[in-house]
């Protein structure tokens, strides 16, 4: 890996303007599920924030990502807008989807952010198609899909890495290994002793990278990029990380070891780079105080205007079934 | 239901009211302690997954083993065919698919194998599956996750498809389908696991292919299963309140379905109404509206009416998503016009 | 035939008589040649793979590159996610999966995906893909080769459905599915492949949801599509010979069908026959029987018949085989004994 | 790979037998075929008989076998009887499924041969679960799954190496690599060097092996079945071999490389086997003129006993679509 490719104190500031961004949202959105202003299905990010964070350092908003449920820290690092986030995820008029998506099914083309899938697995065969129409109109554009440990042992996996590799598509495939599908434990769902190392079968790169390390997140997604908008094909990157409260709002994580658990969250990627950008002088504690305070200020303002914003007509049940035929 | 609680053998143990979740669990454990053949398998069912994402399956494999209750990967077409390979030798497994969004990933094995084999193979072989799967609207779960889609399985030759709608019958629908030689699609609606029902004998077995009249009428008959049935019993009161008494068929069997308890019900009616929470078009509806047009030609004194989703996905947002299914209010709506 | 091959501009060129193949053909390379968005993908569509299994790509590659014109591995979901990405990126792909019932292991990104997308992005976003894809009996080819599968599709909401019976349809409903802002999935009949046809217009488009009076008559109206369209046809004779004058009405559309027509001529005839190759049961023929036996209500002389399949796999050999699917000879004894 | 394990002269004697049975059989198909006496879709496997003639020689007919479309050779060499299975692709009701599966779907649990799929890669998943079956009581059977080269790019491939190899299933997966899947050469799909790599992306051994040589072929599955039989769990193996005539029968063959073909018919491993054993003093000219006289008898009355066979009645079409009830 060449070393010239940062990131510098500057990257990482904005790597950690997203991570904070990240983590403050999905406090608060814990909060408000919890204090009962909104109600739905609501898979944490906490703890994988440093991720997407580190990957869009190095993307375009022209470029693409497909997501899944576990994804509004993918979106929210990709650029999507708080106010259409929330009030989207409030199921209103002023969402992404008109409230007609919600939180597994956010979509917001103006950056990119084009599909995000409930189905495990199927985030990966439309990025890759995503790719195909880069590579058809040659305007560089890379498409980047995300999935977790559990994804990489379903059919959907399989076929779009090898099609990816045959066809050379400008497509990223990253895994966020958080340890867990669902309630299943990573060795007892799956016989890689790296998702990585699959990469192999495709004759393509595979790496595995500690994900929370925003140093050598930035890196390995930086030479993906590269290497994809260079037309030399996909690679699968394997970022370990770990999920803090369990799979989905109101499980109860009995089937997780505690002491694992209680290691990971000691070990809280955010702050950690918090500290980092102090100790290495990148930023003072009163600069990243206000960049935080001006975090909680916008995501308060994207819950009231989220709240204010109405709820659809009826009519909103059966529009958007077809377009109109030109 | 009274009808439906009463197991044709005298003097069996009754079982306390349990809610649909706990009842699914204790037809599995008894089948499971009957024969040895009934094996688990499934996303998270064993228990140090927690015994499923909902816990349908809890304790199952505390008390049976992880050998006989296996946590799979995320995988549908590698679980069904494990399922089918296993059944092929002796074993009848309780395949759980999730959510029924995630058979559209195991399609092939369900239909072109599960379905297909029997008759494929001259009746050589046989594929005494059940595959359990849960769906349905209300908790906001959006487009992906709350399909009903009985009718592509009604529409495949070979299988069965059930979907209780009270505890009872949930148990005696998924012993019955245990039992079955053939592979049966097991639907279970999620918003109603927590429900509690009457109680009911421990070897009660409801029999597949045969519906249960849930309450008796003579104006217009109903017809529905899963949580719309449900619905419709809500129906009632508006309904009387209008003066139309309803005689509400609880189908349980999907397919095949009870063609006889329907049509002389409707014959007696004279009007018939079919309710379900799938996408109304080319749904359920259509079929069993065809056969009793057809059949009760010149019979019935209205047109066969159906109350389905509208032709859309399931929306996010609440005040769609609760207008996408049909509900009491609306049950009652459509059947009090019927009679009119 | 005569309506669906007149097409509304005038002095377009004329194609001559080609068969089925040729014109699927040639509507795709027209529509490539019209808009460079438009891009062909599936298992050996290329010309180094001969353009498809049966030839239907031939010559595309040649003519536009192997770049808009790419053979895939054997991979349905890699293949559908392909064309729903470059979808959603400006392009209209049009994916093959050869046989429907390979449709199976594609049925999440048909359904949950490329029929929702629209939807659940509010309108963001959308899917013009084609999903060509071939079925029919007549080959010998079995249980896993040959099932009409369009009523699962038409009971997923956000995509159609089209299937031409005739080349001048074949070409003008591609070049109307390319056109068409959403998915559409398009069914081909292999044994009609090689059947020929009128000659039409280049510029022919058949506009989805519009069905063709096929020939006129007042006795009984016969809807089908697809092979079977051509059976009824076959019919018409024997249904002479009986004094039945039979009404034909070539759907094209499946979904969405075209209820107008189709209740234009019930009410005219007074009599429906539906007849189609999939399984009768939960088929295409139920959600037409349901709407027509509800909106004619009372102003039918005979209860609205079905012909289908059978309830059960395709079989393999030929006896069975030639007795699963309706016929000119079956088709014409429904019609007739409905007549009586 | 221990060397004591063989094949010695009997064992390959054995697989002879079985390979020039299934050439003539494939000969005498195409035969009947091009005159007209029976119509179905054929696809040939000549060219790939020493595969599953050395394979079974080592299974006994307990043990499972589920295979594919371009399956008749798999299936004579597990024991299939010659009559049951002409009078099932002539679709009589002497058949093995009474006429009603045909080519694709010919079954014979008898033998172990219980699933015969026209569905690319799903001979896989349901090996499994015959091994699961076996695991499960305990009676040392194994499942073979056949499959070919293209099939190893399709989704329930990925799905079933993983979960065998978690599960640690006594199942074999063997694939026929004969360079094309229809019409597309192996590079043009296929993004793995060697299928057997993609092995190491489920901790599981995978080989590439010449299936066209028996003594090669022989040891790879010996080891395989033993290693399953043992439950120490799945072995992917790759056999490497040749399609003589297309995909399909009727298919002209144009996109194959005509000099590639020319000297894989060249290197017939039937023949060659044949010169072996003649060579290395296994078997005289005179005793494998004789076995081979007895196939073609034995295919005679095969051919004339399906003939003879009624067809099946109509009422066929609504039976065995479900069974009775208990
Ligand atoms: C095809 C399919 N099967 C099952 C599910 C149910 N499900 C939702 S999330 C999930 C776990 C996925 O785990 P992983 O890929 O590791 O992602 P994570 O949730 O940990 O981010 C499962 C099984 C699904 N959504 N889709
Ligand atoms: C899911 C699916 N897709 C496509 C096909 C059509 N098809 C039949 S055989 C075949 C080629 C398979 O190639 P390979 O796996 O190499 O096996 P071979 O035929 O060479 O033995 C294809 C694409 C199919 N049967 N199933
Ligand atoms: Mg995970
Ligand atoms: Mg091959």
């Amino acid at each position: 890996m060449a070393d010239n490719i940062g990131p510098d104190g500057e990257t990482l500031l904005g790597i950690y303007r997203r991570a904070a961004l990240l983590k403050a949202n999905d406090e608060r959105s814990r909060k408000v599920i919890t204090t009962g202003r909104l109600v739905m299905p609501y898979y944490s990010y906490r703890g994988q924030e440093i991720i997407p964070s580190a990957l869009c350092a190095s993307l375009t908003d022209d470029d693409y990502l497909v997501t899944i449920y576990r994804g509004i820290h993918d979106m929210l690092a990709k650029g999507m807008p708080l106010n259409d986030l929330w009030a989207e995820i409030a199921g209103r008029v002023d969402g992404t989807c008109k409230g007609k998506g919600g939180p597994m099914h956010l979509t917001y083309p103006k950056k990119g952010i084009m599909v995000t899938t409930g189905i495990v697995g199927s985030s990966m065969p439309i990025a890759n198609g995503l790719a195909w129409g880069s590579q058809l109109s040659g305007n560089n554009r890379v498409a980047v899909a995300t999935f977790g440990d559990g994804a990489s042992n379903i059919g959907a996996f399989h076929e779009s890495l090898n099609m990816a590799a045959v066809w050379k598509l400008p497509v990223i495939f990253l895994c966020q290994n958080n340890l867990y599908g669902e309630h299943t434990a990573y060795e007892k769902a799956t016989s890689a002793k790296q998702i990585a190392d699959r990469a192999a079968g495709y004759s393509i790169p595979g790496v595995r990278v500690d994900g929370n390390d925003p140093v050598e997140m930035y890196r390995m997604a930086r030479e993906a990029i590269d290497r994809a908008r260079a037309g030399e094909g996909p690679t699968l990157i394997e970022a370990m990380t770990f999920r803090f409260h369990g799979h989905v709002f109101g499980d109860a994580d009995g089937y997780m070891d505690k002491a694992q658990k209680a290691a990971a969250m000691e070990a809280d990627p955010v702050p950690r780079l918090r500290r980092k950008l102090i100790d290495e002088g990148i930023a003072t504690e009163e600069q990243l105080a206000q960049i935080e305070a001006d975090i909680e200020e916008s995501i308060d303002a994207a819950v009231e205007f989220a709240l204010a914003s109405p709820l659809p007509e009826l009519s909103e049940l059966t529009t958007d079934v077809y377009g109109e035929a030109a | 239901m009274s009808d439906t609680l009463t197991s044709e053998k005298p003097a069996a143990a009754k079982v306390a009211q349990v809610t649909m979740l706990q009842a699914i669990n204790q037809a599995i454990a008894d089948a499971m302690e009957a024969d040895e053949h009934v094996v688990v398998l499934g996303e998270d069912v064993a228990d140090p997954e927690e015994g499923g994402v909902v816990g349908v399956t809890k304790g199952l494999s505390g008390r049976f083993g992880e050998k006989r209750v296996r946590s799979t990967p995320i995988a549908e077409q590698a679980i069904i065919g494990a399922a089918i390979g296993a059944s092929l030798v002796g074993y009848k497994p309780v395949a759980e698919i999730m959510l029924m969004n995630f058979t559209t990933v195991a399609m092939d094995m369900i239909v072109n194998h599960a379905a297909k084999l029997r008759f494929m193979s001259g009746g050589q072989t046989h594929v005494p599956i059940v595959i359990r799967t849960m769906t349905g609207t209300g908790f906001s779960s959006g487009g992906q996750h709350c399909d009903y889609l009985e009718a592509w399985f009604a529409h495949t030759a070979g299988m069965k498809v059930v979907a209780p709608s009270n505890p009872a019958d949930a148990y005696g629908l998924m012993r019955a389908a245990i039992n079955d030689p053939d592979p049966v699609l097991y639907i279970e609606n999620m918003p109603s696991y927590w429900m509690k029902g009457d109680s009911f004998d421990a070897d009660h077995i409801v029999p597949l292919g045969k519906a249960a009249v849930a309450k008796e009428g003579g104006d217009v008959t109903i017809v529905s299963y899963s949580r719309t049935l449900n619905e419709a019993l809500g129906a009632v009161k508006a309904m009387e309140a209008a003066g139309v008494s309803a005689e509400i068929i609880d189908l349980r069997t999907i397919s095949p379905w009870d063609e006889d308890t329907v049509l002389a019900s409707a014959a007696k009616t004279g009007r018939l109404l079919i309710a379900h929470e799938a996408v109304e078009k080319h749904g359920m509806g259509a079929e069993i509206a065809a056969v009793a047009s057809t059949k009760l030609f010149g019979k019935l004194k209205a047109p066969v009416a159906r109350l389905g989703a509208p032709y859309a996905p399931v929306p996010f947002s609440k005040p769609l998503e609760d207008a996408f299914a049909p509900n009491a209010k609306r049950i009652a709506e459509a059947a009090i016009s019927l009679c009119k």
